[in-house]
């Protein structure tokens, strides 16, 4: 690595950017500290957008299409902004069982999303998840950060339709 | 830190809590917060204060029986209650030392308690985990001082393997013998790494451990960093358990607080730290390989084996890797002995495992029952049976590499080579019952389209193999297949089976393996009813 | 001795392959001797007999007349060649799978005419789903690959055939030559 | 370049007794010896990647397949590398690769100068009994000199590890995963935008199919200059000792 290499400003005076320097500088801008620098960008930000990509890229001293690579690999990444409310069905297999296919599938009729899609108003982002470890609420889907389980699909439904209003 | 620090720290907890009558414990795990129980145990606390009764009200790890929750158990009495409301508060704070409130009574003399054997969830649903003083009054962190002080590297080792504990990861694989490899591995460095990348679907033992005793697996860590000579240890931890980190992050910060994780642990020369690092939803990096490489800040794709991790791992280093429960299980036998461990179990699988019983089944929850049980004791007996009158048709154990165990198997013991023997897996604990409403066909299905999606796309036979395994599986739901395609679908998964990188691929065709051998009336079922013309015509 | 009864058919290819045929030229006439050619776009016959030997398709499966034809042909074949790429692997006819049907109808007929812009529908035969090589329909016995198999290579795999024996076609064909 | 110091190790391939250095791999020794091991990924002077499994050949005393460009020689070993069983699960690999992606041949720029194409003629693959899947993927010709054709690609990264490797500019990577796994330039922008590629074609030649091409050939035109890697590789090694 070049000793005088002076590291890149980030791409804009917005606040949030402090934190994704402090977890760069906590790991000594140390390129294997991607996936890290990679979360608190999607903490900060919401989504991975490709200023704050090259501006990790360059800081870290990994190739562009590295960070890409690393970025599309990790189905936890998004590189679109999501929806205001978002809703993470559980798919695993004892959600599946009991029944979590359907809540997905009401949701696609009655929003016309489907899971990794987000609605027109940028309202709401459907997602779905391998495994929320909630197995014992079997079907358990995530409604904005938190947990609920025994789910009925037009339970579900109800609570986005307040959200979408 | 001395030992007598840690017993000072061990009686004054103990002290404290001689101080109240009553204890109230609140699970506070993601399943039972998820059905409020963080309000309920507000709710008691407050409730406790009015009533101005001798009664603490603490959060602890979980007790077992998800689907009841939010539970709450009261001691010394041993009361369990279930599906606890806010509302309820009041009431159960009066009864204390009363009769119990009997509409929310769980009763605690039934086979799902009775007959579990608690080694790796000891202290689950005893201690807060997010304090140290707790866990440190159930003899926390006294096997670490034990070992550092009185007990070389190779003897700690020896201990591990004379107690003739395997991997819980799956594959099981002898922990001692793994431990003995890096420590003879050469390297001037050394690492030792937590697997918490719970993957499976269906499983939550590992997160139930992280978030319910996490000072056991860091104890568990520096032991083992301890044995094999690491100074450096990292938990790789799923994003998807973001209450686990939260907690492990508490934990570590009072680890080294109090001096058993860090520089100079309990006065000794031996330095070990721990760093957590997160996962981002991907399954392959529960593979050792591919989860180096997530560490390293690539993308998780695993590389052929050998080097094994244990001579060439984290960044080239020889790297130990074990998982949650496998840690878990470290200091009770560090503490009682590898004796004590080795007579519970079967002759070649030795002490308990955490199950994960979900599905079909009427008591949802985390199980620990010793190794060689049977499986119908596991289904019927703690497991409750089916519900709504339903009929058993099948138990699904090992996830997406593991198989569907039909009921004429159910008398079989539950150890790592009995459950391979039937074309199933032990992996790493999930267990998901079906009723005789499940297709077995779409089971297979499923499983495939999860390996699908998890697949790394490395290798030809994985990331094109479970593809067109899935196309094939989705044709025959939908009814359009022939006996051709089943031909070419069997063809696949030994072709994926034998020439796959990894263990995904290896283990993909089983859900098809396992389902075709037991169900395959299902399978030539969807091929009579079907409609061949389906698949030419025009969209 | 009675002559070997072969039929060759054209679905859905550009003829490439019975051109390649054409050019073994006089060995033709050697094969004549042995064989009695029943059907094909080269003969008169419009019926395709009830019992035939051996039948080379070239073409791949495109249409639901396609699939008729060569079910009914499987049925009345003793042993089917797929000839040349289009049979063997959809080749260029399948480059429309990556699209939908209608996507395709649109863009040929719609999109780019300049004049009478109108999807045919009359007496044409619908398009399948997918284009499809001719073993994903029916069982085949030989593939003969290449794009076409030169003349060499069909004579080859003829007279094999004739010889009762399985043509190994390894150093002879591949796909695309 | 073999150490001098390096011990010798003999082995069985094949039922063939041969001799080996202890730091060669199955391969490179099958390859002394004149005994062929089909490999697709494999490409000498770039690091190995272990993904196309053609290479798998069975040891005696293992239960599993190994791939042999990473299966290093140990002594006494007996390797066979062509019993009836790989054959077999070959001919799958190769008919897995031609599903995948849009091959065409008749139709390809590397038409008679493929890899894939001479390897499914010298394993006797002559036609895909699974379906194919004719996905729908894009061309990227936004590159001045060259085009990717990602129809073509079968993912064996040879174009990824050159480009890091030999050139060190890591312009290529693999993008996503599993079926949906593609290769892309810097961060998916136009191959022709990409700041850091140096357009020395390196990708190109090493690439095994027409997936990467030279703008301005027509079918059977682009053949593949290989040459300059095994020369690099050797410049490489000389100056570092």
């Amino acid at each position: 690595m070049l000793r005088n290499y002076k590291k890149p400003a980030p791409p804009s005076d917005d606040k949030r950017w402090r934190l994704v320097e402090a977890t760069m500088r906590r790991h000594g801008h140390d390129p294997n500290a991607l996936i890290e620098v990679l979360h608190t960008v999607q903490e900060s930000f919401g989504y991975l957008e490709e200023e704050a990509l090259q501006f990790v890229a360059a800081s870290l001293s990994v190739p562009l299409s590295r960070v890409y690579g690393v970025a599309t690999f990790y189905h936890f990444f998004n590189l679109k902004p999501q929806g205001e409310h978002s809703c993470v069905v559980c798919m695993g297999t004892a959600c599946y069982i009991k029944g979590s296919g359907a809540i997905v599938e009401a949701i696609e009729q009655e929003f016309g999303v489907k899971p990794g899609e987000t609605t027109p108003d940028n309202k709401f982002s459907l997602l779905s998840a391998r495994c929320l470890g909630s197995c014992g609420l079997a079907p358990a889907a995530v409604l904005d950060n938190s947990v609920a389980g025994k789910l009925e699909p037009q339970q579900v439904v109800e609570r986005i339709r307040e959200w979408t209003k | 830190m001395m030992i007598e620090d840690l017993q000072k720290i061990s009686d004054a907890e103990r002290a404290e809590a001689q101080k109240y009558e009553h204890h109230v414990h609140v699970c506070m795990e993601t399943a039972c917060i998820a059905s409020r129980s963080d309000q309920v145990k507000q709710a008691l606390t407050e409730a406790a204060e009015r009533a101005g009764k001798p009664c603490r009200v603490k959060g602890v790890g979980c007790m077992g029986l998800c689907s009841a929750g939010p539970l709450v158990k009261v001691e010394p009495d041993g009361t369990m209650y279930k599906g606890v409301t806010p509302e309820d508060a009041d009431e159960i704070v009066q009864k204390l030392g009363d009769s119990p409130v009997s509409r929310l009574e769980c009763d605690t003399n039934v086979p799902f308690f009775q007959r579990q054997v608690k080694i790796v969830l000891e202290n689950s649903g005893e201690i807060d985990p997010e304090r140290i003083e707790d866990y440190v009054a159930r003899d926390g962190y006294l096997a670490l001082y034990t070992a550092l002080t009185t007990m070389t590297p190779s003897e700690v080792i020896a201990q591990v393997a004379k107690s003739g504990l395997r991997g819980r990861g799956g594959a099981g694989f002898s922990t001692g013998l793994k431990w003995t490899t890096v420590a003879k591995s050469p390297g001037e460095r050394k690492f030792v790494i937590c697997n918490a990348d719970e993957g499976d679907p269906g499983a939550f033992m590992d997160r139930s451990v992280l978030e319910g005793d996490p000072h056991a697996i860091l104890e568990g860590m520096t032991i083992a960093g301890y044995a094999v000579g690491a100074s450096q240890g990292y938990i790789y931890v799923r994003a998807e358990y973001p209450l686990a980190v939260e907690r492990l992050k508490i934990a570590i910060r009072q680890a080294k607080r109090l001096g058993v994780l860090g520089e100079n642990i309990c006065g000794t020369t031996f330095s070990f730290n721990v760093d957590i690092r997160l996962g981002a939803g991907a399954f392959v990096c529960g593979e050792e390989t591919a989860l180096i490489a997530s560490i390293e800040g690539r993308m998780g794709q695993p590389r052929p084996r050998p080097p094994y991790p244990a001579e060439h791992g984290l960044w080239g280093y020889p790297t130990l890797i074990n998982n949650v429960e496998s840690y878990a299980n470290i200091v009770p036998i560090m503490r009682k002995g590898a004796d004590w461990f080795s007579a519970i179990g079967t002759e070649k699988s030795k002490g308990t495992k955490v199950f994960a019983l979900t599905g079909c089944i009427e008591n949802t929850g985390l199980i620990e029952v010793p190794m060689g049980i049977s499986l119908r004791e596991i289904v019927f007996d703690i497991g409750g049976g089916i519900p709504d009158g339903k009929k058993f048709k099948a138990v699904q154990t090992g996830g997406p590499s593991g198989g569907c165990i039909p009921e004429e198997h159910l008398d079989m013991p539950v150890d790592f080579e009995s459950l391979l023997q039937i074309g199933s897996f032990m992996g790493s604990g999930g267990m998901i019952v079906m009723d005789e409403t499940s297709n077995m066909v779409d089971v297979a299905k499923y499983f495939m389209e999860f390996c699908m999606t998890e697949s790394c796309g490395k290798c030809v036979p994985c990331r094109v193999g479970t593809a067109q395994m899935y196309d094939l599986l989705d044709k025959l739901t939908k009814n359009e297949a022939t006996m051709a395609d089943l031909q070419l679908l069997e063809r696949l998964c030994d072709v994926v089976k034998y020439t796959s990188l990894c263990g995904l691929g290896q283990g993909a065709p089983n859900p098809v393996l396992s389902t075709l051998r037991y169900f395959r009336h299902e399978y030539l079922a969807r091929i009579q009813e079907a409609n061949h013309e389906a698949a030419f015509l025009t969209d | 001795m009675s002559k070997v009864r072969l039929a060759t058919v054209w679905l859905d290819g550009c003829s490439g392959c019975h051109m390649s045929f054409l050019d073994m030229d006089e060995r033709l006439i050697e094969l004549a001797d042995r064989i009695e050619l029943v059907y094909s776009p080269l003969v008169d016959p419009k019926e395709f007999p009830d019992s035939v030997d051996v039948t080379l398709v070239e073409g791949a499966v495109s249409s639901n007349e396609d699939l008729e034809k060569i079910r009914h042909i499987r049925k009345h074949t003793k042993i089917l060649v797929s000839l040349g790429d289009c049979a063997v692997t959809a080749n260029v006819p399948s480059m429309r799978n990556s699209f939908r049907v209608g996507e395709v109808l649109d863009r040929a007929y719609i999109e780019n005419a300049s004049t009478q812009q109108q999807i045919p529908n009359v007496s044409v035969p619908t398009l399948l789903r997918q284009v499809l090589p001719v073993h994903s329909v029916v069982p085949v016995d030989v593939f003969v690959p290449g794009c076409p198999p030169s003349a060499d290579t069909i004579h080859y795999a003829i007279t094999e055939l004739l010889e009762g024996r399985t043509p190994d076609l390894s150093d002879r064909s591949r796909f695309g030559a | 370049m073999k150490q001098p110091s390096s011990r010798i190790k003999t082995l069985k391939i094949d039922g063939q007794d041969v001799g080996a250095h202890e730091d060669e791999t199955v391969l490179e020794v099958a390859r002394e010896n004149g005994i062929f091991i089909p490999t697709l990924c494999e490409l000498e002077g770039l690091s190995p990647h272990g993904g196309c499994r053609l290479c798998l050949v069975e040891v005696k005393g293992i239960n599993k397949l190994l791939p042999a460009c990473v299966t290093y020689v140990e002594e006494g070993m007996e390797v066979t590398t062509n019993s009836t069983r790989l054959q077999e699960y070959r001919r799958t690999i190769l008919e897995l690769i031609f599903s995948e992606g849009n091959h065409i041949c008749s139709v390809c720029v590397a038409n008679g100068h493929c890899d894939l194409q001479s390897l499914a003629q010298k394993l006797g693959m002559y036609h895909v009994s699974v379906p194919y899947r004719h996905p729908r993927r894009s061309v990227d010709a936004s590159h001045e000199r060259f085009a990717l054709d990602r129809n073509r690609c079968i993912l064996c990264t040879r174009c990824v590890r050159v480009c890091d490797e030999i050139e060190g500019a890591h312009t290529w990577d693999v993008s996503g995963r599993g079926i949906e796994a593609h290769i892309v330039t810097d961060l998916n922008q136009p191959w022709g935008e990409s700041e850091t590629c140096t357009s020395c074609g390196k990708c190109v030649n090493v690439c095994p199919t027409g997936a990467l091409f030279e703008k301005g050939k027509a079918v059977a035109e682009m053949a593949k200059k290989r040459g300059f890697l095994p020369y690099l590789t050797l410049m490489r090694e000389k100056r570092t000792r």
